[in-house]
C-alpha cells in the first residue's frame, strides 16, 4: 500500500531550518546536546534525555508518540558515566518504546513498546518487533530481526532492507503535512 | 475521593526536577532523585518516600484506592523505603515497598504485591497478584519467570552523585521545605 | 504495514516466481541470466560465513566446524539465555610473600543483565583472567562412547578391506551394524531373493581375519534403579531450583533437573548466507565477508530491477460496479523503462474476483535520480502523459488508472494481470566490447488485493 | 554403488530423530546432538506454532519439512546441505507418506547426496556395544516395545500402547480442570473457568518441574481407590502441593495427588490389562522361546518421557511384581531382569547410534544416494522388500 498522509495540526510541530519536524509537547532535556540532522520528526510526548548526555539523530528518522531517548549510564569503580547516544539516518522508532541503547545504526525499525536496555548496540539494518525487551548490551546484528523478552534473534531481514527503510522513511516524512495546507495530491 | 491538600515534603539533598507531577501528601527523603516527567500521585492516602531513591521520567507511583473500596475508608499509606530505582515508564501501586528494589522499564507492580527488598521487576514485567515477593526475588522474561538472587542489586549511590550533579544544571528543582508547598496547577 | 516491520504490506501485490509460487517482491530475486524471478524456495542456500551475533566477529568455516558452531569467548545464559557479561572484582587472596597480610587482585565472573543468573549462583569459581577460562564440561560418558566408535570404525574398515579383496565372492556384511541397517530382518530375504547370497547364520566375527579386532568390553547392565528419595513425599518443592525443559535441553549433553547444575553455554553462531539460481547455478546474492557490512558483492534482488507496484488505498469497491483505482509503479533502474500490460490468462493457482481493465498504450516510467531524491529538486520530466490514463506522476513513480469490477460479494477483490518491462541487460557484455548492452522484455504474473468489497448496502 | 565413496573422511554427515515432541538433529562422530529442538513452525506473519507432524496433505507436510530443515542446516547446523550425506532415526511405526516426503524435499529440494534411513530402536543397540536387547521406546504419542535379537528385530513380537507423554499430559489437563484452584489479586477461582490458561507448554513444564512416577507400593494404594473404587481415606498422603505462577498476575495451585497421580496413566492396565510394563513382557512372550532369557537380561528404555523421576525404578518394581503373577508366571520362567544403561539422556540414545552409523566408512554402500532416488524415483529396494514382506 502507498502511505497515506498523516495530518498534524500547524501550530503543534516546529519546523527547524534543516527540515526537522519537532512537536511543541515533547520533552528535549538539554536541548544544547541534542543534534538532530534534518528531515526527521520528533512526534507528541517524546522525551528526549539530552541533560543526561549528548544524543545525535540522524537525517529522515522518526521518533513516534511517547518514545523516550535516554542516553545509557554505565558504573565505573570511580563513578558513573552517562554515554552519548546515536542514531543512524532513517531509523523508525515507533510508539511507546524506551530507547537506552548506546548506538542505534542506520535503517533500523524499532517497534511498538519496546524496551533497549543500557548500551545495547543496534547496528544497521535491523529491526526490532514490537513489544520486545533487549536486556542490557544486547547487540543486534545487521539484517536481523528480534523479538520476545529477552529479545533474541527470531528472523531475517530481507536484502532490500536498506531500500525500504529509506523509502519508508522519506515517504513518512513526504505524507506527514499539516493540516490545511496541500492536502492530497 | 475528596482529594486531600497537596502538601509536598521534600528533605534537604533531595533533587525534585520541576517538571515532576507530583500530587497529594508527598514525604520525599533525602538524596531521592526525581526526573522530570515522573509521576507521584498520592491519591488514597499519603506516600512516604525514602532516601537515596530513583524516580525516572514517565515512571508512575500512585497510591490508588482498592476497587472495592467504600469512600472514606481507612486510608493507606504507602511506604517506599531506600535505594529504590524505579526505571522509565514503569507503572507501581504497591503500598509497601523495602529497600533495594529496582523496578524496570515499562514494568508493572500492583497493590496487592508486597515488594520486600533486594527485589527485582524485569523490564515490562506485570505482576498483581497478591503476594509477598521473598527477598532479592527476580522477575523476567515474556513469562515472568522467577528466580531468587544470592546477592540483592547494589544500590546505585554513584548515580545519584552525578545525577544530583547534572540535573540541577539543567532543570529547575523543587525548593526542598520544611512546609508544605502550593501545587501549581 | 505488515507486522511489526516497516515492509510495506507483503501480501498486497505479489508476483509470481519460476516455481510457481507468489511472494512479495521483497523477497525475490532475479536472475540476470536465465532472466527469471526466484523465490527462496527455488535458489540454493549455502551457509556464507559464521559469525558470533555478540562480538561480531567472523570464524573461517573451518573453524567454526571445529568449535561446533560457538564463539570462543561469549557465552549464553543458561538460565535466560541472554548473553552472559564478564565482570571483574577484587578479591583479597594472601600474601606469599608476608603470610600476615593480602594483597587486592582481580578476578572475574560472568553475570546476565536480564535474569542476573551469576556463575556464582552455581559455584563456579571466579576466574583469574577475564576470558578463555571457562572450560567446557566433559561428557561423563566419553570414554565409552570412543571407545565404541573406535571399534565400529574398525569393523568398518574391515569390511570395506574385504568387500575389495572378494568382491566376487558375494558374501554378507557380516557386522551387526550392518544388520541394524535391515529395519525387518530382510536383507537376507532381499537377497536370497536376488539369489545373491547364500542363508547362513550371521557371525559376528570370522576366523583368520588379518585385522585382528578386540571385542569390546561388554556393556554393563543392572538390575535396580534407584528409588526416589523420600524427600519429595514430604518437602514442598521449590520452582526456582528446577530448571525447566528448555533450559535442559539447551544443554542436551547433560540436562539438568536442578539450577544449581547450570552451567555457562558458549554462544550459537548465526550465518550469512549467499544464493544461487538452482538452474544455472549463478550467484543471485552474495554479501560481503565482515558481518557488520550492509553491502553485497552480488546483490540480484528484484526489487533493484523489476518495478514495484503499490496500491493507492481505493475508496468504495462494490460489487459488480466498475471503479477506477490507482497503482503505482516504481522504477528501480537509472533508465527510463518502458511497461506494457497484458491480461492472465490461464490459472497459475491464484484466486481472482475481479475483471480488470488495462491501459492499452505502452507507458514509460522515469529513470531513478537518487540525489534528485534527496535534493528535493523537482526533475525535468516530459512524458506527455494521457490524464485518462496516468493520474499523477512523481520523479521515477507513475501512478495509473486502471477499471476494476469486483465479481463477488463478500471477501477480498483480488486481480491478476501480467506486467511487462523491458530490461537493459548490462551483465552479458563484457565492458571490453563495445556493444550496446541487450534490451530483453521481461513478464512478470502479478497479483493485487484490493482489500474487501464494500457490503452492497 | 558407492558412487561418493570416498568422501566419507569429511565427517560432516548429519544426524536427524524427527521425533513427535522433539527433534535431535546433529552431525556425525559427536556425542550429543547440537540441538534438541520442538518439532514445530513458527508461522513468520501469524505467530502461530504449529507442528511438523501436523498435516492433512502430503503438500503441507512437505512444506512443513522444507521449513523445518532449513531452520535446522542454517540456524542450527550451519551446514550446506547440497551434495551433504543424512542418518535419519526413524520409529517403526514411521508412516510412509512421511518417509517418502522426507526423502523428496532432501533430494529434491536440498540436493542432498544421500539418505540412510535407520530404524530408531536399532541404532539404540550401537551405544550399547551389544546386538540383543528388548527395547522400549517410551516418547510422546506411544510407548513401543520391540525385541531385538543379533541385531535383528522380531516384528511378530512387536507391542506397542498410545499412552505416553500426551496421555499425561491430557490426564493432567483433565485432574487440573476439575480441582485445580488459579489465585489473582485476591481472588480465586477454579480453572475450569478459564481452561485457556493450561497450553500445552505449561502442561509440560509442571510435568517436568513437579510432577514424578511414584513408587509401586504407594502407587498401589492409589490404583485401588482412582480404579477400583476403596475408600479415598486409603490413599497415601499426597506430596506437598505447588504453587505455580501461570504468570505475573495469577498462581495455579497444584495439588499434590496431581504431581504424584498424572504418570499413573501409564501403569493403570486397561480393559485388556496392558500397561506399559506389561508390553515387555508380553513381548517376550511372543519371542520365539530360546531368546527369552537372553532378552529379560536386556532391557534398554529410551525416550523423554523415560527421564521422569522415579520411572525407572518404577518398570523395574512392576516387572518383578507382573512375573509373579499366573497371568505370566505360567508362560514364563523369568525372575529376574538387567537393564541397560546407554551413554546418553535416553531422549536421545538412538541419535547417538546415528551419531555411530553416520562416522562410518561404509556408510555410501548403505544409503540411498541421490542418484539412485533420481532413477528410481523411490527409495532403496530394500525399503519396498521390506514393505511388501511385511504386509
Amino acid at each position: 500500500m502507498e502511505l497515506v498522509d498523516t495530518f498534524y495540526n500547524n501550530p503543534e510541530y516546529i519546523e527547524t531550518a534543516s527540515g526537522n519536524k519537532v512537536s511543541r509537547s515533547s520533552v528535549l532535556c538539554g536541548s544544547q546536546n541534542i543534534v538532530i540532522s534534518g528531515k526527521s520528526i520528533i512526534m507528541t510526548d517524546c522525551v528526549i534525555r539530552g541533560d543526561l548526555a549528548n544524543v545525535r539523530i540522524g537525517r529522515h528518522s522518526v521518533i513516534s508518540r511517547k518514545a523516550v531517548i535516554r542516553p545509557p549510564f554505565k558504573k565505573f569503580a570511580k563513578g558513573v558515566a552517562f554515554f552519548p547516544l546515536h542514531v543512524g539516518d532513517h531509523v523508525f522508532i515507533d510508539e511507546g518504546s524506551i530507547v537506552n541503547a548506546a548506538q542505534v545504526g542506520s535503517y533500523v525499525h524499532i517497534g511498538k513498546n519496546c524496551v533497549i536496555g543500557r548500551r545495547c548496540v543496534l547496528k544497521d539494518c535491523c529491526a526490532i518487533a514490537d513489544n520486545t525487551v533487549l536486556p542490557p548490551e544486547t547487540v543486534v546484528p545487521p539484517f536481523t530481526v528480534f523479538s520476545g523478552s529477552p529479545g533474541q534473534f527470531t528472523s531475517e531481514l530481507p536484502e532490500c532492507t536498506q531500500d525500504l527503510m529509506i523509502d519508508f522513511t522519506m515517504s513518512y516524512y513526504q505524507h506527514f503535512k499539516p493540516v490545511g495546507k496541500g492536502k492530497g495530491k | 475521593m475528596a482529594n486531600q491538600k497537596s502538601s509536598i515534603k521534600i528533605a534537604p539533598g533531595a533533587v525534585v526536577c520541576d517538571e515532576s507531577e507530583l500530587h497529594g501528601d508527598i514525604t520525599i527523603g533525602t538524596r531521592t532523585v526525581i526526573h522530570p516527567k515522573a509521576r507521584i500521585i498520592a491519591d488514597a492516602g499519603p506516600i512516604i518516600i525514602g532516601e537515596n531513591n530513583i524516580f525516572e521520567e514517565l515512571c508512575c507511583v500512585i497510591n490508588k484506592a482498592p476497587e472495592n473500596s467504600t469512600p472514606g475508608s481507612t486510608q493507606a499509606v504507602m511506604i517506599i523505603g531506600n535505594n529504590n530505582v524505579f526505571e522509565v515508564g514503569c507503572n507501581v501501586e504497591a503500598v509497601k515497598i523495602g529497600d533495594n528494589n529496582i523496578v524496570e522499564a515499562k514494568a508493572s507492580v500492583g497493590r496487592e504485591v508486597n515488594l520486600t527488598s533486594g527485589c527485582i521487576i524485569g523490564a515490562a514485567c506485570s505482576v498483581t497478584c497478591s503476594e509477598e515477593l521473598s527477598d532479592n526475588a527476580v522477575i523476567y522474561g515474556a513469562n515472568c519467570e522467577r528466580r531468587i538472587q544470592k546477592e540483592r542489586p547494589p544500590a546505585q549511590t554513584l548515580q545519584i552523585d552525578f545525577l544530583t550533579k547534572i540535573l540541577p544544571n539543567y532543570h529547575y528543582l523543587r525548593k526542598p521545605a520544611k512546609q508544605s508547598t502550593p501545587q501549581k496547577s | 504495514m505488515a507486522g511489526t516491520l516497516s515492509l510495506p504490506d507483503s501480501e498486497v501485490v505479489q508476483y509470481l516466481c519460476a516455481c510457481k509460487k507468489w511472494n512479495s517482491i521483497y523477497r525475490l530475486y532475479i536472475c540476470r541470466r536465465c532472466f527469471k524471478i526466484r523465490c527462496g524456495d527455488c535458489v540454493l542456500h549455502e551457509v556464507d560465513s559464521p559469525y558470533c551475533p555478540n562480538c561480531l566477529e567472523n570464524m573461517p568455516s573451518a573453524e567454526a566446524k571445529l568449535k561446533k558452531n560457538r564463539c570462543t569467548n561469549c557465552f549464553d545464559c543458561p538460565s535466560c539465555g541472554h548473553t552472559l557479561t564478564t565482570r571483574a572484582t577484587s578479591q583479597m587472596i594472601p600474601n606469599p610473600d608476608d603470610p600476615g597480610k593480602s594483597t587486592p587482585k582481580k578476578m572475574y565472573y560472568l553475570a546476565c543483565g536480564f535474569c542476573r543468573w551469576t556463575t556464582r549462583d552455581v559455584a563456579i569459581p571466579d576466574k583469574p583472567i577475564a576470558s578463555g577460562a571457562w572450560e567446557d564440561m566433559e561428557n561423563p560418558d566419553a570414554a565409552r562412547i570412543s571407545t565404541l566408535l573406535e571399534h565400529y570404525q574398525l569393523l568398518a574398515q574391515k569390511e570395506k578391506v574385504e568387500k575389495e579383496r572378494k568382491k566376487y565372492s558375494r558374501r554378507r556384511s557380516h557386522l551387526m551394524y550392518a544388520a541394524s541397517m535391515d529395519k525387518y530382518g530382510l536383507v537376507s530375504v532381499a537377497a536370497k531373493r536376488k539369489g545373491l547370497i547364500s542363508a547362513g547364520p550371521n557371525p559376528t566375527i570370522k576366523e583368520n581375519e588379518e585385522i585382528n579386532i578386540k571385542t569390546i568390553k561388554e556393556a554393563v547392565t543392572v538390575e535396580e534403579f534407584p528409588p526416589l528419595p523420600d524427600e519429595i513425599f514430604t518437602e514442598p518443592i521449590q520452582l526456582t531450583k528446577k530448571t525447566s525443559i528448555s533450559q535442559r535441553l539447551a544443554m542436551s549433553e547433560f540436562q539438568p533437573s536442578e539450577a544449581v547444575e547450570l552451567y555457562p553455554r558458549r554462544k550459537h553462531l548465526l550465518i550469512r548466507r549467499s544464493l544461487r539460481c538452482k538452474e544455472c547455478e549463478h550467484n543471485l546474492s552474495k554479501p560481503e565477508f565482515n558481518p557488520l557490512s550492509i553491502k553485497f558483492k552480488i546483490q540480484l534482488i528484484a526489487l533493484l530491477y523489476i518495478p514495484e507496484i503499490r496500491v493507492v488505498p481505493p475508496g468504495e469497491l462494490k460489487y459488480k460496479k466498475d471503479t477506477k483505482i490507482v497503482l503505482t509503479f516504481s522504477n528501480p533502474v537509472n533508465t527510463n523503462t518502458k511497461i506494457q500490460f497484458i491480461q492472465a490468462e490461464g490459472n497459475e493457482g491464484e484466486k481472482v474476483t475481479a475483471k480488470i481493465e488495462l491501459p492499452k498504450k505502452e507507458l514509460v516510467l522515469a529513470h531513478r535520480d537518487v540525489p534528485a531524491m534527496y535534493a528535493d529538486m523537482p526533475a525535468q520530466q516530459d512524458f506527455k502523459d494521457d490524464s485518462s490514463v496516468v493520474s499523477f506522476r512523481k520523479a521515477n513513480k507513475l501512478g495509473i488508472i486502471f477499471k476494476v469490477t469486483p465479481l463477488v460479494q463478500e471477501g477480498d477483490v483480488k486481480v491478476c494481470f501480467v506486467l511487462k518491462h523491458d530490461y537493459l541487460n548490462t551483465a552479458a557484455t563484457l565492458p571490453s566490447e563495445n556493444e550496446e548492452p541487450e534490451i530483453v522484455w521481461l513478464e512478470h504474473r502479478v497479483t493485487v488485493n484490493l482489500g474487501p468489497v464494500t457490503s452492497s448496502k | 554403488m558407492p558412487l561418493y565413496e570416498g568422501y566419507t573422511s569429511d565427517k560432516n554427515v548429519v544426524i536427524f530423530d524427527f521425533g513427535a515432541a522433539y527433534t535431535k538433529c546433529g552431525v556425525a562422530g559427536e556425542m550429543c546432538p547440537r540441538c534438541i529442538i520442538p518439532s514445530q513452525l513458527k508461522d513468520q506473519k501469524t505467530g502461530k506454532i504449529k507442528q511438523i507432524w501436523e498435516y492433512n496433505t502430503e503438500d503441507e507436510l512437505y512444506e512443513n519439512l522444507k521449513d523445518f530443515l532449513f531452520i535446522l542446516y542454517f540456524r542450527h547446523i550451519l551446514i550446506n546441505p547440497k551434495d551433504r550425506r543424512m542418518v535419519v532415526c526413524e520409529s517403526l511405526l514411521c508412516p510412509e507418506i512421511f518417509r517418502e516426503t522426507l526423502a523428496k524435499v532432501m533430494f529434491k529440494h536440498y540436493e542432498v547426496g544421500s539418505v540412510l534411513f535407520s530404524p530408531g530402536h536399532l541404532t539404540a543397540m550401537l551405544t550399547l556395544g551389544t546386538n540383543t536387547g528388548l527395547v522400549m521406546d517410551v516418547g510422546y504419542n506411544e510407548t513401543l516395545v520391540i525385541p531385538i535379537y543379533e541385531g535383528i528385530p522380531v516384528i511378530k513380537a512387536l507391542q506397542s500402547l498410545p499412552v505416553a507423554s500426551k496421555a499425561i499430559h491430557q490426564r493432567m489437563k483433565e485432574m487440573l480442570l476439575s480441582n485445580g484452584k488459579v489465585k489473582t489479586g485476591n481472588e480465586e477461582y477454579s480453572l475450569s473457568d478459564k481452561p485457556e490458561l493450561l497450553t500445552e507448554e505449561i502442561l509440560e513444564d509442571i510435568k517436568v518441574r513437579c510432577c514424578f512416577t511414584t513408587k509401586w507400593d504407594r502407587a498401589k494404594k492409589i490404583h485401588d481407590v482412582t480404579l477400583y473404587g476403596a475408600d479415598i481415606s486409603n490413599l497415601p498422603s499426597p506430596p506437598p502441593s505447588v504453587h505455580y505462577p501461570l504468570d505475573g498476575g495469577s498462581i495455579l495451585v497444584i495439588d499434590g495427588t496431581i504431581r504424584e497421580q498424572v504418570c499413573e496413566v501409564m501403569f493403570e492396565q486397561d480393559n485388556e490389562q496392558v500397561s506399559v510394563t506389561t508390553l515387555l513382557l508380553d513381548a517376550i512372550i511372543q519371542s520365539p522361546i530360546d531368546m527369552r532369557v537372553e532378552l529379560s537380561q536386556n532391557i534398554v528404555i529410551l525416550g523423554g518421557t523415560a527421564l521422569l523421576p522415579g520411572f525407572l525404578h518404577r518398570i523395574q518394581m512392576e516387572l518383578l511384581d507382573l512375573i509373579k503373577q499366573p497371568r505370566y508366571s505360567n508362560v514364563l520362567a523369568l525372575k529376574k531382569f538387567r537393564y541397560h544403561q546407554a551413554p546418553a539422556k535416553s531422549n536421545y540414545t538412538s541419535w547417538l547410534g546415528g551419531s555411530m552409523i553416520g562416522s562410518l566408512e561404509t556408510l555410501p554402500s548403505k544409503s540411498v544416494s541421490r542418484d539412485q532416488y533420481t532413477e528410481s524415483g523411490k527409495l532403496s529396494d530394500w525399503c519396498n522388500l521390506a514393505t511388501v514382506g511385511q504386509s
